[in-house]
């Protein structure tokens, strides 16, 4: 009794720090000693009614179980996601802004322009949403990737083309008075 | 370690006063070991600390002239097996020799003491990256997430929204590309107009267009027909100035032949 | 009491679903209304004794909150996909020690205490790791980056803050009589 229990508390805690669902082969792998799939299936189910009544429920899902979320709470989870919560760091705007208004470029010319060494990270996020991706290589030494914003860039910002992107002008009052006013895609088509 | 010692002709080192008569036999290793096992020291500071442990050397009183030639015997050993030899390595042992005659010499009087001793500066570094290793270690010890303990992630279903907004505006995008300019403090070379942003876009239009073939005739580049002629102009514009920042090339056979243009270097 | 039980059971379920610490102005994010902080509080202590004689428990690290698995399973989770623990070779471990330690620090910095010339490799896998970044750059020609160690660092290593770092000696003397007396590693000798 007490080595089920043992048995049965390790497929929970796997099942609850996994990430990602797990199916019967892999729970055996828990286990030095050879554990039967007809006991690994019992213990499966006891996990499940004891959690009926608690937060989270064990669902079979196509590549195995995962606990899952019950449905009543997605609303208040929804509210801390990330996707929604999360804003685009200011290295990873300046980022953009850079390949947006100098494409192409490499990361060289990143580092160049922004003085500092790039947190690989930034550009993953910015492939990784798709306004950015890799063009071709530059024929220097290294042969580095060439950036250029793409397509869904333009949509998810609302531009037809590159040349709708705000102007920037050259005196610092300028500047200035654009912050204040930022007025901004109104004469934008010529 | 002292009684693991074979005899050596060069008697003239001494630690603690007494001549070091022999080099400590775990020098020699089976030469298929030896390669690991050289190679396992993370450099030269590395090195010289598993000498002064081996011999049990006093760090704040180092005899240099033992050190320097176990040193030089390990560097030639490296040397001999052809193992990929960082300069530092040489460095060191260029430095280790300094140190060592400059104790040969009368010491300077100086009205600085701390000076005084040439071996300072190495017995320095050497404390230093000791407590460094023993840092690292410690911090290996301790349990790390991911590899030694996992966090609770289970799953729950997205609400998926009917309309995905972008997490950034164009006014966070302005903002941070002033930002850039700003610190740059280069505004003059970064004044980007519209005109420039439609050859900016165009230079990335025909690079792609470049990726999968090898040569495209330039005309392709050009629909006198279709296009208005400021975008034959910007066309034209994105390929000079491809041109100039060595992206493409253009090539033409002879004079009146085809004008190609493919990436450089492919 | 109702009510407090669905404000416990949220709280539950966001900590076991997040994969990342939350910390209390992420959990009153949960909810709607406005929930006093104390009273968040209240609620994580009574979250962590219902824990404490099961699988997981509630551990408090620099960012936040998490459920983490309890030691007594590392082990049998470590079986479930070696693959994917991530472990450091001594050079890596030895980069972020110094950054700790010695931070801000300057790549030209860790080279000089370590005596070697670094392999750019070292430095990637920790800021790709998120354990080290780039705080800005040292005034000196050159102008090369400092690096100092993130909040992820400390949350992975289960520290609340740098002061938690394993004490080092920092007295010459002890470190000398350290290196006399303390026998070979075992490693080195054969």
């Amino acid at each position: 009794m007490e080595q089920s229990l043992k048995l049965k508390n390790t497929i929970e805690v796997a099942l609850l720090t996994s990430g990602r669902p797990l199916n019967i082969d892999e729970l055996q792998k828990l286990f030095e000693e050879r554990i039967e799939r007809s006991t690994i299936r019992m213990l499966l189910d006891e996990i499940k009614s004891e959690w009926s009544e608690k937060t989270m429920e064990l669902v079979l899902v196509a590549n195995g179980y995962r606990f899952e979320a019950k449905p009543i709470f997605s609303n208040s989870l929804m509210r801390l996601s990330p996707e929604r919560v999360i804003k685009y760091s200011r290295a990873v705007m300046e980022v953009l802004a850079i390949i947006a208004y100098r494409q192409p470029v490499t990361r060289g010319d990143i580092e160049k322009i922004r003085g500092v060494s790039l947190n690989p990270n930034a550009l993953r996020q910015l492939v990784e949403r798709e306004w950015v991706e890799i063009i071709g290589q530059k024929d220097v030494p290294g042969r580095p990737s060439l950036y250029a914003t793409t397509k869904y860039f333009l949509d998810d910002f609302g531009l037809k083309a590159l040349g709708d992107l705000p102007d920037i002008k050259t005196s610092e009052e300028d500047i200035a008075n654009d912050i204040v006013a930022s007025n901004l895609p109104e004469d934008a088509n010529d | 370690m002292t009684d693991s010692t074979n005899v050596v002709d060069d008697n003239k080192a001494k630690v603690y006063g007494e001549s070091l008569k022999a080099l400590p036999l775990d020098l020699y290793i089976p030469p298929d070991a030896l390669e690991v096992y050289l190679d396992s020291f993370q450099g030269p500071l590395d090195l010289l600390l598993y000498l002064i442990r081996k011999n049990n050397i006093d760090i704040l009183d180092i005899p240099m002239a033992l050190l320097t030639i176990q040193y030089m015997e390990y560097v030639e050993k490296m040397k001999q097996i052809k193992l990929e030899l960082a300069g530092d390595y040489l460095l060191m042992s260029a430095m280790l020799i300094e140190i060592k005659s400059r104790m040969l010499l009368p010491p300077i009087i100086s009205e600085d003491d701390d000076d005084l001793d040439p071996r300072a500066e190495l017995v320095a570094k050497l404390i230093e990256y000791e407590l460094m290793k023993k840092a690292a270690h410690d911090l290996d010890d301790i349990p790390q997430i991911g590899r030694d303990r996992l966090v609770a992630q289970g799953y729950f279903k997205k609400i998926v929204e009917p309309q995905s907004l972008p997490d950034a505006s164009i006014e966070d995008l302005f903002n941070a590309w002033k930002n850039v300019v700003k610190r740059a403090g280069q505004f003059e070379s970064h004044k980007i107009d519209r005109s420039e942003l439609s050859v900016r876009e165009h230079m990335s239009l025909i690079l792609k267009k470049l990726a999968s073939n090898e040569l495209i005739l330039f005309d392709t580049f050009f629909d006198e027909e279709k296009d208005p002629i400021p975008k034959l102009v910007v066309c034209f514009l994105a390929i000079l100035e491809l041109t100039k920042e060595c992206l493409i090339k253009i090539n033409q056979q002879e004079p009146c032949s085809p004008i190609y243009i493919q990436r450089s270097g492919d």
